[in-house]
């Protein structure tokens, strides 16, 4: 047992370092330290860069454009950009679609798609969710019928992310409606300028818009556009769910937000007194780190068994990592807007921080910090909510 | 010891809960919002029509001669619907400063306007350093022959863009943190050498940040002992707490509601969530939680009227840290906020 | 709405605390505070004491010794008795058996139990679960069969409190196996004296021996000892598992704890400052405090309510009271635990502290804190475990 | 970065396993305990002849060179089972003061006694008064010769009554609660003037109060500089803590495992109570737990020779920190236990 890294790790880890040193454009940095929101243009340029380095697609085939890293060298990555802090950047197409498609795709959709979603020349969205098909996916209800040598699409996704950006959609749809539900269900690659598609953002209580309603009215879709076999989704859809990422655990997020916390509460006073200084205040936020410093060290176990372990075979611990870094992740969240008080209270659009015509209400750092502390609620429901989480931990790994 | 309401409490009660009903489902409120005050005029005079913005004014007064339990109805029911008008900002704030310490002239000449939906009120307390420090006062006053000439930022104003007067304290004598030497000052909204910045608040509400270069009060509009203010600062901000907790548990109920009926007619997995025995028991902690917090609101409303300022201040206290906590409790199934707060 | 009590009950508080300062025994008094159980004898002193007043079976009917009292007298009652503290004494004949008697039970019954039962002639215990009845106590298994004008009974009873000082044992005996299980059970009253009956102690965790395990091995039992009607001990069973006891709260107990919680912090010294000084400390105690004023304001609620209600109708509200009241009830004991510190450690038994020997281990208060911290775990579960409460609550409040 | 056990290792762990598996059921404890000295004289046999009486000490001092990762499979195997005999005092407290700072002729004379199961030891580091803090040590040591004499009273010596030698700090100068002028002195457990008045613990272990009555300590008897000891008892109550959060994993462990059975076998309802999804999601929350403290545990034996002390300290800190907490996590559907610590 030894919690040391090797000389070739270390130096790769500063490696990273220096390249986001380099590399992060200095507008994006501090956005992200602030809380906020990236643009479009912002999140599409940093995929860029990354791939300029050949470090956008890190975990994919090397033959596809991956790394070869070991997984402690995916685990130093993914920790330094999230600690510097590079985080949430959407990975709708290089985690999620681009896997299905080196995996179950043909050799027309590797060619054509691969290389556009490394270099993020498409943007994707996840057309999974719908208003019937919750934590019961299975159960979704969009159509798929075929007609010569398309689809023809009908129906409604909904939750979609950041699909106001996208130029394509990845789809679960209904191809058979005849059989079990898990059954009948085929994977779809859908251009979202095809005509009958249409977007309507959600705005949430952080008062953006992440999120869309999606309509299907008859929007007709070339059956090459199908990934893998028709009625086979499902299988695809749960390899692409079952895609462990190690970042998932959002430690490094975790101990840059305590970071912060840290340092905001040292500006901060209360009274007579640093906020950073008073004992309750202290034992709040060790609380959270002394249960990161357990989530980081159980995420090292899982990351170091991954090194061994038959791939396709999960450490038990790894269930943990999601539902312990949600929690951790909303108590960082909690920190934040307990050191900023009464001054989380103005509500200011993302667009008039980007202005930046008027002087910030309040000190600068406030503006983001009670619409993050919302947007945070997401994270112990979406990716399967912590009571399905629970309910796979106790029938998977505790046999209950 | 009894927790009943009176017949003309159950009778206001019943007459708010539908008036909330029929007129402030979310989409009026969406709706409301679009207004240009940010909030509904036509509420606002039907509030008046109601009695409702009179009600904590004694009947000499123009007012309803209702007291600590009538706004505890009042402000339960209006959580129900996170209402956006400034009745929080003029009635409970604004006018408890006017109730407690206002002369008699003042008081002829605002309230019946006030009670008549013709004129809001705001009360500006706080400011960019201050936190929660009710006396950490900077905006200073300046004897200015017989009146006197402000100066300073007050901020986090509720409704200060809309009030028609602004009710500001600010430091007549003694350093910045000291607890004499605070006045209370009644300002116009319009008044020369005041500038307000409005916007709206993370629930939809406004407030405003306002500067004031050398605002100029007449001798009138002295409210109280210009160096003696502290106190009233306090019990206003008791009896506002107090009216929060009222207001937290009216929407900590219907949330509540609104999560029932949705365990009872989602469905997934083929059969109705409420069906799952950990969501059952959520939604019995929150219930849990719905009625200790239901408690605390009542506990406060009946201690308004104590008159150990220590005793009332710690039930205040006591409510507002329960309030607060069971409404942030995520049901026991996760820790989130329990770890935050754990040794 | 008034929180103020009228002239009356305020006269009837001082009778009451004027009362616990005239009668009870000081050393029954130094070992309540201290945490340590009672002797027997000391609980059956107690009870005739307080018989003597009248005060034995107040919530009882007039006719048989009942005092006639308001919900809310009863209320001032049970608090200041805790609050005394008198606490916790067992209730198995005047709360339990006795209503089941004069509800259901017939002339000669009434007639013979319910002064001895007033007066503790009888000391009762309760025969309801069995090692496969818990939770689901109507799969009890204990056979009575009809054999002339006796019950013959077999079987076995468990968690059974202080059985090794019983005369008398109520049971819930299984008397018709061929119907549904709710429908075959009768409620028998059984001598302890009667041959076949085995009693044998089980050593909790805090080292003392509180319940048992009862064995009935062809214990003959005269037919006339059968309460109500044979196969309907259900009904009684439920009667008298839904008699609302305003002391299940525990509110009295809870303030009592509190305050010796900040007795002890007071005299406790850690490093340079006392304990109580301790503002993480402080915030401890202030979070169990306000809990507990939340708790006794529902209690209220719902006692003044009864005042008013028909009986056997719930205020929803009283569902809380056994939830809100254990979890309180443990925290006071954590704190205490926190209090006495490294000196939790030694265990010292009843019959060392008894006998006053030597000289305790540690300050004389300590001895009886961890015992009294690992007893408290049982509030959770007995009279209906916080999962059953909620089931319930969760049916009949929430319609769920 | 490796959390694999070496070949060694996993031989050690898989005998104590066994040993525990095969002579430690509960029904064993109970009988081990009734034994006079409260514990087992046939497994502390056992024990040295597995080698784990020496395992902490240099292979030089007949010792297996075993260090904190065999320390923390050892304690985890004993947690699974709660062991009565003085491990903990001999070889992680005791020995520890040993092994850190005896000089080569106290070595040579007591760790072979103690790795053949000849020799208990314990460790007498707290005082009535001294609650947690190491350096309040009113016990004091005068010069008497060249040798010293012990007077004062030692609390909560863990095994102190089975003890042949007890470790004992003294204070030879410096007031009651001062850093410096503390000392370790080694004394005979039946020497004159000691006196020990053994009691049960609460969890079945035995401790002592051990009064000194002018207890003469011999030059050789002295451990290290006499006033210069208190930086190794914090080094020696880091390591014993980092032991008490493997023991504490390992009785954790044990209690998952009997509940995960009960939950699959104890019908009730007509089915087994495994199934009730409350259940199963406070065995899942129990799990995390579980896991979380897992990690703290190895964290903390990793951490064992950081040569930074701050950083030690804060792990160890950390873990026991952690480990407490999830031990006493009741589970997240009651909140007792967070409710104590939550604002």
């Amino acid at each position: 047992m030894d919690l040391a890294f090797t000389n070739e790790e270390h130096a790769f880890r500063e490696e990273v370092r220096q390249f986001l040193r380099d590399r992060v454009p200095p507008e994006m940095h501090r956005k992200l330290i602030e809380s906020r929101n990236l643009s479009r243009d912002e999140m599409v340029a940093w995929a860029r860069i990354l791939n300029k380095k050949g470090w956008a697609v890190p975990h994919w085939p090397k033959e596809h454009g991956g790394a070869g890293w070991t997984p402690v060298q995916h685990y130093i990555f993914g920790e330094e950009l999230q600690m510097y802090p590079v985080r949430d950047l959407p990975d709708f197409g290089t985690s999620l679609v681009g896997p299905v498609i080196y995996t179950f795709g043909n050799e027309a959709q590797k060619k054509y798609f691969l290389p556009r979603i490394a270099n993020a020349e498409d943007w994707w969205c996840q057309g999974f969710s719908e208003p019937g098909a919750g934590s019961d996916l299975a159960s979704l209800q969009t159509r798929a019928v075929r007609d010569g040598d398309h689809y023809v699409v009908n129906g409604q996704k909904i939750w979609t992310t950041l699909a106001q950006y996208a130029d394509w959609i990845f789809c679960l749809v209904r191809t058979n409606p005849g059989v079990k539900k898990q059954l009948g269900i085929s994977f779809l690659l859908i251009d979202m300028k095809s005509p009958g598609i249409t977007v309507r953002p959600i705005q949430l209580i952080d008062g953006g818009y992440e999120v869309n309603e999606i309509f299907f009215d008859d929007v007709r879709v070339p059956a090459e556009n199908l990934v893998g076999e028709e009625d086979k989704g499902w299988d695809y859809a749960k390899f692409l769910l079952g895609n462990e990422r190690f970042s998932i655990a959002s430690v490094g997020t975790s101990k840059e937000r305590i970071l912060r916390v840290k340092e905001l509460a040292a500006k901060c006073r209360v009274g007579e007194e640093r906020l950073i200084d008073r004992a309750t205040f202290r034992e709040k936020v060790a609380a959270v780190e002394i249960q990161l410093k357990a989530l980081e060290v159980t995420q090292l176990r899982v990351v170091t068994n991954a090194s061994k372990e038959q791939k396709g075979r999960q450490d038990p611990a790894s269930a943990i990592l999601k539902l312990k870094g949600s929690e951790i992740q909303q108590a960082t969240a909690d920190l934040l807007l307990e050191v900023v008080g009464p001054y989380t209270l103005p509500y200011v659009s993302e667009e008039d921080l980007e202005s930046g015509n008027e002087p910030p209400i309040g000190p600068d750092w406030a503006a983001a910090i009670a619409p993050a502390y919302f947007n945070a609620r997401k994270v112990s429901i979406y990716g399967g909510s912590d009571e399905i989480q629970k309910n796979i931990i106790a029938k998977a790994i505790l046999g209950l | 010891m009894d927790f009943d309401l009176s017949e003309e409490q159950r009778l206001l009660k019943d007459s708010v809960e539908r008036l909330i009903l029929e007129r402030y489902g979310f989409d009026h409120r969406r709706k409301y919002q679009t207004e240009e005050a940010g909030f509904s005029e036509a509420m606002w005079a039907r509030y008046a029509e109601l009695g409702l913005l009179g009600l904590p004014f004694s009947q000499a007064h123009g007012g309803f001669g209702g007291g600590a339990v009538e706004t505890m109805i009042v402000m339960e029911a209006f959580g129900q619907a996170l209402i956006l008008e400034p009745y929080f900002a003029t009635v409970v704030l604004a006018r408890g400063i006017l109730r407690h310490r206002a002369s008699e002239a003042q008081k002829a000449e605002l309230i019946p306007p006030i009670a008549e939906g013709r004129m809001k009120l705001a009360f500006a307390y706080a400011e960019p350093q201050s936190r929660y420090d009710l006396f950490d006062v900077q905006t200073g006053a300046e004897k200015d022959g017989d009146g006197w000439m402000l100066s300073g930022t007050k901020g986090l104003v509720l409704h200060g863009e809309a009030a028609d007067r602004i009710v500001v304290s600010a430091r007549t004598a003694g350093g910045s943190r000291d607890n004499n030497g605070i006045g209370l000052f009644l300002v116009a909204g319009d008044a020369p050498g005041l500038r307000r910045r409005g916007y709206p608040t993370q629930d939809g509400l406004r407030a405003a940040e306002i500067t004031l270069e050398n605002v100029r009060v007449e001798p009138a509009d002295v409210i109280g002992d210009p160096a003696g203010a502290l106190p009233i600062i306090f019990r206003v901000a008791d009896e506002a707490a107090g009216a929060l907790c009222a207001e937290a548990v009216g929407c900590f109920a219907e949330m509540h509601s609104i999560t029932l009926k949705y365990l009872k007619t989602r469905e997934q997995f083929g059969t109705i969530i409420g069906s799952f025995q950990v969501l059952q028991h959520r939604a019995v902690d929150m219930f849990v939680e719905l009625e200790q917090s239901r408690s605390m609101a009542m506990y406060v409303t009946m201690m308004a009227g104590e008159g150990n300022t220590t005793e009332r201040e710690r039930a205040i206290s006591a409510a507002k840290a329960q309030i607060g906590q069971s409404a942030k409790a995520r049901s026991a199934s996760s820790r989130s906020s329990s770890m935050v707060a754990s040794a």
